[in-house]
């Protein structure tokens, strides 16, 4: 098939993730903001076997495989059943107004489309317009970070981070396999800190929002 | 080579008094060594002051690897050598005596010998580095010294404010040197002395210099730590700091302004003389206003670093305007009067180191009588207060002679800023001294004059044999300095010699005993025969008294106007006397109020008298500037307490805008 | 790999020594003997890593030995030893105060030696990607021991600390994918293009923009785990609520690790003339570290953040520095790295003993120590005037150096630079100040002095540690000298 | 060997004369008060009474209450001898210039004013306390004087400037008018004359020197009082030098040269005396406090007359 055509289907997929991303930032509800996390997953799952596919790369069907199993599935399942589990009240709190959030966020994929531009010489078509996205899939995620205030869309909103991520390393032609191991790797340790975390929250406090940890602070003095 | 086995010496005494300090005979150990250690440097500048050419030098592999640690000893530094290790010989006999009886002396001992050791390195060092080092360990050392009664708060803060008052004067030099040795960083004295400044260049290096060394000689309006920190310090030390420390911080003035500093322009001569004249005369108000000992001496500090600022301006100012000859001469009344004040300084402050070893106490409130309690100490006192009061025949005078004589020759320069500011400062000057006079007389009269005013100044008796000694060596000094001048200043024109390059005249056309700098028509101050005329004349009185008249004499009650009273209370105290004072300046710059508050009729209270000042430049300066940090500083440790998401915030605002800026730039 | 390999490449020793006793120590039941265990294996790790002064080897696809890390390498295994020391002192109070369990203790020497691995790795790395895991798995296994404690407080240091460093190390993963796209054209694909040793040679032909793309995103995120602000919030919280020995070792081993990655790749910047100069953007954080710190330590209460902010604080001058660049700078850059970490895990081991002597971390609390326990109180008076730049220690030196070079250049860079540096001394002078005199507390809370070996173990290290500093300010060895130069010329 | 002799002469006229000049003054004001007064030459009558007397100590004194008379006396004495009065061809005159002059007075006065305090009474320390701020303002004004006439002349030394103002090189200046007015100022307040201080008062509440001085006797009153004649002289002879040298023999002048110019002397004197009588008959004492303000007033005018010779070098 022709160099235009696998570019086009890579720039789609692409695209499709950035528009999770900003689903993500869209939602009303955890369980949605689950479900969309996962489709980004999916999303990314495809583009990354895509790559694959068309840099004969075959290593990076494992990539494609950790996205789909781990990202799009396991770790939605996990979430969701913690949050049934605690009991967490179903609804994103935000701390920013959804409509604003998404004006921001698409300033930042302005921002990010406009560092990308000047990267012309050598580097491929391919490479430049799916960095763009994957800049902006990062930025995105962080935004969710920082807009809402559940524990469990910030961690959301750390994997969409994360997702970015992996964009732009599927993408960049020939990266070896120690950084998706590395990616997985730590997503799982993620993962597991996190239960962690949960788990002695549990302990202590009745809710997951972030806002009872931070009642000290430190050091008043 | 003697400087270099007095300067090995030093730090084992510390390591020796660290490891000894339980064993009370430790401490006369060591300060004896020090003595002794000191005694070699004073023989080592003298040996070295001759002037002859090529100052020997030493490069050590220490310090900055590829500059290493360079010293010498130039005339300047010969000079200095003597001034410093005088005063710190007097100090160390006395504190063999003194140093083992203090309370804290086990926090003093070990700090003593690395203190010396600093200030001599300052000297020595031929680069910045070894300079910065030495210099900053002299007020490290000196600081832990001024703590060293820690169980008082007081002295808690006074040495806090000191020791970040000296690292501001650090943080002053250090730039100062960046610049002189430029970007590619060579730190030796000689590459200084090379470079070419810049105008930008030589006016920040001045500034920096003038900011760096004045804050550690107390220059207004940067004295404010000097009284807190130098009465804190156990007397042997505060004599250091106020007698020498304060005159190695001149030294690195000199260095910088006239030495490695290429060419100055006269504005910096003008800027300098007036600053060291309203430090004189606010230095000497303060001073008279005291009621503490300690805190009287250390605030003559101030007044006598003034004048002998006033000095160096006038000597930057005539070079800077190519009158060599009249340069040298201020140069040569600078040094004079930094000679004489760490000598007189140092005895006034062993002596008070004196009386509060005999009486325990510091305020002139509980003093009084200790003359007839204490000859030796009150003689050797009463030379050093006539010499810092600038009497004649003493040595204060003839550097203040000398000072005004190079003063009066201002005029000639053709700037109106010191057509007009020479006959201020003069002013400033005089008034100076006669306030110094003032201030001596009142402390010397209260202390050591009249009745005592507390018991354990009616049971004072006159200390060591070691410690009397010390003093009267000083006092000998005094004498000496003053008696035969001339001396003294040609061994001052080999060090003026290389830095203003002119062999100034001392005693032109009159010969030995005849002080005539530049020419004798200007006018000439002989103290040596002053003093054959004066004690002849002296002798002629007496004895022509006692021909012509009765020798009956008869001890009585004071007459008193016909009223005595014999509680020591109806005696003149410290505000009593400086009350006419106090009224006729302190109003204005100290905002003095009194009030009086009377009982009611029929009230057997007493009455009260309460006197209010308040420090202009504590109150104008530093306390604003102390409200404006903490108000930051409130504002800045909100950010201790924000949330995780706010933190989150602040990295993803540093993202954006960092993304921008490059954006932007490539954009460019 | 075989047995005679290790000791063909001592390099690969000094690695599996610290990950094969961080598994063994995990499953050895006694914390007593696991805690003279983890020394003496933090003590063969230092011997072995003292062989690489000896012969240097030849750098492979995935270690690297050159100039730079070698010291690095040397510093961070010989603090980790002395650390080791202090921390069987430490670990032997806390348990018999019984804060911590059995449990706890043994999962706690095994992540020490866990982080002491990775550390080890991320300095040696010869791939950008293996490095940025080392550095990830740091921050993993440095919050578990933060949250050590399992107070409220310590559980939300850790939060902090886990949430900011995973999000900083996702962006440097950004970044270093970014230096990959830049290389790849050049380097072709696979792992060349992320071998520094290869890289370096090649930097100049590299995509400028994609360079300056990936800077910002390092910058960022690296300078998280350096702790620059304002990107420092968990730094101090760390410090404060993890185990006394970790904040030791984070103050003055990990933070040296990240900056030497962020180093790593200015070098490649610098190596290509068409970047825009990453310098400004350096400076200006370690200005506003510097600012900041100065001003929190002014209204600090807790000891250990205290120090914790003066790491900032220095980390700040550093990156300042580096990025003024030039010989002296980055000398003095590379010289401030050592002497920091030297005395900066002197003070920490101070630290956990007056902790631990007095059983309080509050400053007004901690009065007289001078009085109360001389040794310690004039050992951590002159580690606190090292740190706040005082001759004759090595701190004095590389300030003496950044601030005078700095001024000869940019003389208004110098004058923010002198008063933050003012203003964090001012600030230290006056809590030294009220630590070490005054009238003593009363020892009714804590475990009051030590004696015999408990004494050696908490101020031997300390004592050490500041005889190295004081000797190092007046005399710098000459290979240390050549080292640094190599490397400043290196970073342009 | 001239010189020799006519310092010689210079030493014994000085202190010769100081009594008669002050009780001549005292005379003159019994005149213009209306009363007959003492005769001029009572204060030799009464200095020699006074050495008869037995001198009482205060148990309290030291040693340095015995030494001031004597120190005070010589120091003054000591000063006068150097002022030229009738010659400036002395062979000591230029061991001390007009600065070294003002310190030797201020010697006198700090042993004075320890001597006060040395007792332990509350007049002494009153009277030390005053006259020390008298000094402390009248000093300044001295230098700042002495200041102007070096500008003017080129030096400091007394004969010198003689020689220049003879010379004729000098005009009628502004600033040296406000010198002089400066010095009178200075020189009242340092001879505790009218309207600082009152030499015939002992109201307590009122007196400077006076108080100082209280508790001698005998001889060492003596000394004191010597001491005060001879300043007295000494300032008028100052006085009289700087501002009105003409008749002063210069080196060369011979015998004759010296008597006209010991002639010109002796009527300078009594004029300025008559003049002082007149001043303090015609004006009431004030108030201490008010000292600053006329003294202060006195160092405004020597920096006055410094700046004002700008002016006259501008023109």
């Amino acid at each position: 098939m022709s160099q235009q055509f696998s570019y086009d289907i890579a720039h789609l997929i692409g695209a499709t993730v950035l528009m999770a991303g900003f689903g993500l930032l869209y939602q009303r509800r955890v369980f949605a903001v689950l479900n969309t996390f996962a489709f980004q997953a999916v999303a990314l799952a495809a583009a990354a076997a895509w790559q694959a596919h068309v840099q004969h790369a075959p290593h990076l069907y494992v990539t494609a495989a950790i996205a789909l199993l781990f990202k799009a599935m396991a770790v939605p399942f996990a979430l969701h059943w913690l949050i049934e589990k605690l009991g967490i009240h179903r609804t994103v709190e935000t701390a920013l107004s959804i409509g604003w959030t998404m004006i921001v966020g698409v300033a930042l994929v302005a921002l990010s489309i406009m560092l990308v531009l000047p990267v012309t010489a050598a580097a491929s078509a391919l490479t430049r317009e799916s960095l763009a996205l994957a800049m902006s899939v990062v930025l995105l995620g962080m935004l969710m970070m920082i807009t809402r205030r559940n524990a469990v869309t910030q961690v959301v909103g750390f994997m969409a981070l994360e997702n970015g991520l992996i964009l732009a390393a599927v993408s960049a032609k020939g990266m070896p396999l120690v950084v998706e191991i590395s990616i997985a790797f730590s997503v799982l340790v993620a993962m597991t800190v996190f239960g962690i975390f949960f788990f002695r929250i549990r302990e202590r406090f009745d809710s997951l929002d972030v806002a009872y940890l931070e009642s000290y602070r430190g050091d008043r003095s | 080579m003697l400087i270099a086995g007095a300067l090995m010496t030093l730090p084992l005494l510390a390591v020796f008094a660290i490891l000894a300090g339980r064993r009370d005979f430790s401490h006369g150990v060591v300060y004896a060594g020090c003595f002794v250690a000191s005694a070699a440097l004073l023989a080592g500048g003298l040996q070295y002051l001759g002037g002859h050419s090529g100052a020997p030098s030493a490069v050590l592999p220490l310090g900055l690897p590829w500059i290493k640690a360079h010293f010498r000893i130039d005339n300047l530094t010969a000079l200095f050598l003597l001034i410093i290790n005088l005063s710190a010989a007097a100090a160390s006999a006395f504190a063999v005596g003194y140093g083992g009886h203090l309370p804290q002396r086990r926090r003093v001992t070990p700090f003593y010998p690395i203190f010396l050791l600093a200030m001599n390195l300052v000297l020595l060092a031929d680069d910045a580095f070894t300079f910065l080092v030495a210099w900053e360990c002299m007020s490290l050392a000196s600081w832990l010294m001024v703590v060293s009664d820690h169980k008082d708060a007081e002295n808690r803060r006074a040495g806090t404010v000191y020791v970040i008052m000296a690292v501001f004067g650090t943080f002053c030099l250090l730039p100062c040197f960046g610049l002189l040795a430029g970007p590619g960083g060579d730190y030796t004295f000689d590459a200084m002395r090379l470079r070419e400044l810049g105008s930008l260049g030589g006016f920040l290096v001045a500034l920096l210099a003038i900011l760096g060394t004045g804050s550690k000689a107390g220059l207004v309006p940067l004295h404010a730590w000097l009284p807190l920190a130098h009465p804190a310090a156990p007397s042997h030390v505060s004599a250091l700091m106020s007698g020498v420390m304060t005159k190695v911080a001149l030294y690195g003035m000199i260095r910088i302004l006239l030495d490695l500093h290429g060419e100055l322009s006269w504005h910096w001569g003008a800027a300098l003389m007036l600053a060291g004249g309203v430090t004189a005369v606010l230095g000497v108000l303060y001073a008279v206003l005291q009621d503490d000992l300690k805190k009287l001496l250390a605030y003559s500090t101030v007044e006598n670093i003034g004048v002998a600022i006033i000095g160096l301006g006038l000597a930057i100012a005539f070079k800077g305007d190519g009158q060599k000859e009249l340069a040298a001469l201020a140069l040569v009344a600078s040094l004079y009067h930094m000679a004489n004040h760490s000598v007189f300084k140092t005895l006034l402050f062993l002596g008070s180191g004196a009386v509060i070893a005999a009486t325990g106490h510091r305020s002139l409130g509980a003093l009084g009588g200790l003359l007839n309690r204490m000859p030796w100490t009150g003689a050797a006192f009463l030379v050093g207060a006539a010499a810092i009061a600038s009497l004649p025949p003493l040595n204060g005078f003839v550097s203040e002679w000398l000072i005004l004589q190079s003063l009066f020759k201002g005029p000639s320069m053709p700037h109106w800023a010191m057509k007009f500011g020479v006959p201020v400062v003069g002013a400033f000057l005089a008034l100076a001294a006669a306030l110094a006079a003032t201030c001596f007389v009142r402390a010397y009269g209260i202390a050591f004059l009249g009745r005592p005013r507390s018991d354990a100044a009616a049971e004072a008796c006159d200390v060591s044999f070691g410690m009397r000694a010390s003093m009267a060596a000083l006092a000998v000094a005094c004498v000496v300095m003053g008696v035969i001048p001339v001396t003294v200043t040609d061994a001052l024109t080999h060090v003026v010699r290389p830095l203003t390059g002119i062999d100034l005249a001392v005693s032109a056309d009159l010969g030995w005993p005849w002080l005539s700098p530049v020419s004798a028509t200007r006018g000439a101050y002989s103290a040596t025969i002053l003093v054959m005329f004066g004690l002849s004349l002296f002798a002629v009185a007496i004895f022509v008294v006692h021909r012509l008249g009765t020798q009956a004499t008869r001890r009585a009650d004071p007459w008193d106007c016909g009223h005595p009273e014999d509680i020591p209370e109806s005696q003149y105290t410290g505000p009593s006397f400086a009350q006419p004072l106090r009224r006729a300046f302190g109003h204005t710059i100290f905002q003095a109020r009194e009030s009086v508050t009377m009982p009611e009729p029929g009230d057997t209270a007493p009455a009260k008298h309460t006197v209010s000042m308040i420090d202009p430049i504590w109150q104008g300066l530093y306390v604003p500037l102390g409200k404006a940090v903490d108000w930051i500083a409130d504002h800045v440790n909100k950010l201790q307490y924000l949330t995780v998401r706010g933190y989150l915030l602040m990295m993803f605002g540093t993202l954006v805008f960092m993304l921008l800026v490059v954006a932007v730039r490539q954009q460019l | 790999m075989s047995l005679d390999a290790l000791f063909a490449n001592p390099l690969l020793l000094i690695l599996a020594i610290p990950l094969a006793s961080a598994g063994f120590l995990a499953v050895l039941p006694s914390w007593r003997l696991a805690s003279w265990l983890n020394i003496v294996v933090s003590g063969t790790t230092f011997a072995a890593s003292l062989t690489l002064f000896a012969h240097r080897p030849a750098p492979t696809r995935l270690l690297f030995i050159d100039d730079f890390n070698v010291y690095l390498v040397a510093l961070t295994t010989f603090v980790g030893f002395t650390t080791a020391i202090f921390s069987a002192g430490y670990i032997a109070r806390e348990s018999a105060a019984a804060r911590l369990s059995d449990l706890h203790l043994r999962f706690y020497h095994s992540m020490y030696q866990a982080f002491l691995f990775t550390m080890l790795l991320a300095l040696s790395a010869n791939n950008t990607g293996v490095m940025w895991v080392a550095v990830e798995a740091a921050t993993l296994t440095t919050v578990l021991m933060v949250s050590l404690y399992r107070t409220r407080e310590a559980i939300e240091a850790a939060w902090k600390y886990f949430i900011l460093c995973s999000v900083g190390i996702g962006l440097a993963l950004f970044g270093t994918t970014l230096v990959y796209l830049a290389a790849q054209p050049v380097m072709g694909d696979g792992a060349d293009a992320m071998a520094w040793t290869l890289l370096i040679g090649q930097a100049a032909k590299f995509q400028p923009d994609l360079l300056n793309l990936a800077f910002v995103f390092l910058l960022v995120g690296y300078g998280t785990k350096v702790g620059l602000a304002p990107l420092h919030a968990w730094l101090p919280d760390a410090h404060a609520e993890g185990p006394t020995p970790i904040s030791a070792v984070l103050s003055g081993l990990l933070l040296n690790v990240a900056l030497y990655a962020l180093l790593r790749f200015k070098m490649l910047i610098a190596a290509n003339p068409d970047t825009l100069a990453p310098g400004p953007l350096m400076v200006l954080m370690g200005l506003s570290s510097l600012f900041l710190s100065g001003f929190m330590l002014m209204r600090r209460g807790d000891i250990k953040r205290l120090f914790a902010y003066s790491s900032i604080e220095h980390m700040g001058v550093m990156t300042f520095a580096f990025g003024m660049g030039g010989p002296l700078a980055n000398f003095a850059g590379l010289l401030h790295m050592t002497m920091h970490s030297l005395t900066k895990s002197g003070i920490f081991f101070a630290v956990g003993a007056i902790t631990q002597n007095l059983g309080t971390k509050r400053l007004n609390e901690i009065t007289g120590l001078t009085v109360s326990h001389p040794a310690l109180g004039w050992g951590l008076a002159v580690a606190v005037l090292a740190i706040a730049g005082m001759p004759p220690m090595g701190v004095f030196m590389s300030e003496f150096l950044v601030v005078s070079s700095t001024f000869a250049r940019q003389p208004l860079l110098a004058v923010p630079l002198i008063v933050g540096l003012l203003i964090a001394f001012a600030a230290l002078a006056t809590r030294l100040t009220g630590m070490l005199f005054g009238e003593p507390q009363p020892a009714q809370r804590g475990h009051g002095g030590r004696t015999g070996l408990s004494s050696w173990l908490a101020y031997g290290p300390l004592w050490l540690h500041v005889t190295m500093v004081v000797v190092a300010g007046l005399y710098l060895p000459a290979p240390l000298v050549q080292w640094f130069e190599t490397v400043a010329k290196m970073l342009g | 060997m001239n010189a020799i002799l006519w310092q010689a002469v210079q030493i014994l006229l000085v202190v010769a004369l100081a009594p008669l000049v002050t009780g001549y003054v005292r005379w003159v004001k019994a005149r213009l008060q209306g009363r007959r007064g003492a005769a001029p030459w009572q204060p030799y009558r009464d200095l020699y009474r006074l050495l008869q007397k037995e001198a009482v100590i205060a148990h309290s004194a030291s040693w340095i209450f015995r030494a001031a008379p004597y120190v005070t006396f010589a120091s003054v004495w000591l000063a006068a001898c150097i002022v030229p009065t009738f010659t400036t061809n002395m062979v000591l005159a230029p061991a001390a210039d007009l600065i070294a002059l003002v310190a030797l007075l201020a010697v006198g006065r700090f042993w004075t004013a320890l001597a006060g305090m040395d007792v332990g009474t509350s007049f002494g320390g009153l009277g030390a306390s005053r006259e020390m701020l008298i000094a402390s303002l009248a000093e300044p004004a001295m230098l700042m004087i002495t200041f102007s006439l070096s500008l003017v002349s080129g030096t400091t030394a007394p004969a010198k400037i003689v020689a220049f103002v003879l010379a004729g090189n000098v005009g009628i200046e502004v600033s040296l008018g406000l010198a002089l007015a400066a010095m009178v100022m200075v020189a009242i307040a340092e001879n505790g004359r009218i309207p600082i201080d009152n030499p015939a008062t002992h109201l307590e509440l009122t007196m400077v020197h006076e108080a100082m001085v209280l508790e001698y006797s005998g001889r060492h009153l003596a000394m004191v009082e010597a001491a005060a004649m001879v300043r007295l002289t000494l300032y008028i002879a100052l006085i009289a030098t700087l501002f009105a040298p003409w008749g002063i023999a210069q080196p060369g002048a011979g015998a004759i040269g010296a008597l006209l110019g010991l002639a010109a002397f002796l009527a300078k004197t009594f004029v300025l005396g008559s003049v002082l009588a007149l001043f303090e008959t015609s004006i009431a004492k004030m108030r201490v406090f008010r000292y600053a303000d006329f003294l202060g007033g006195a160092l405004l005018l020597g920096l006055l007359a410094t700046i004002f010779l700008y002016v006259s070098e501008a023109v």
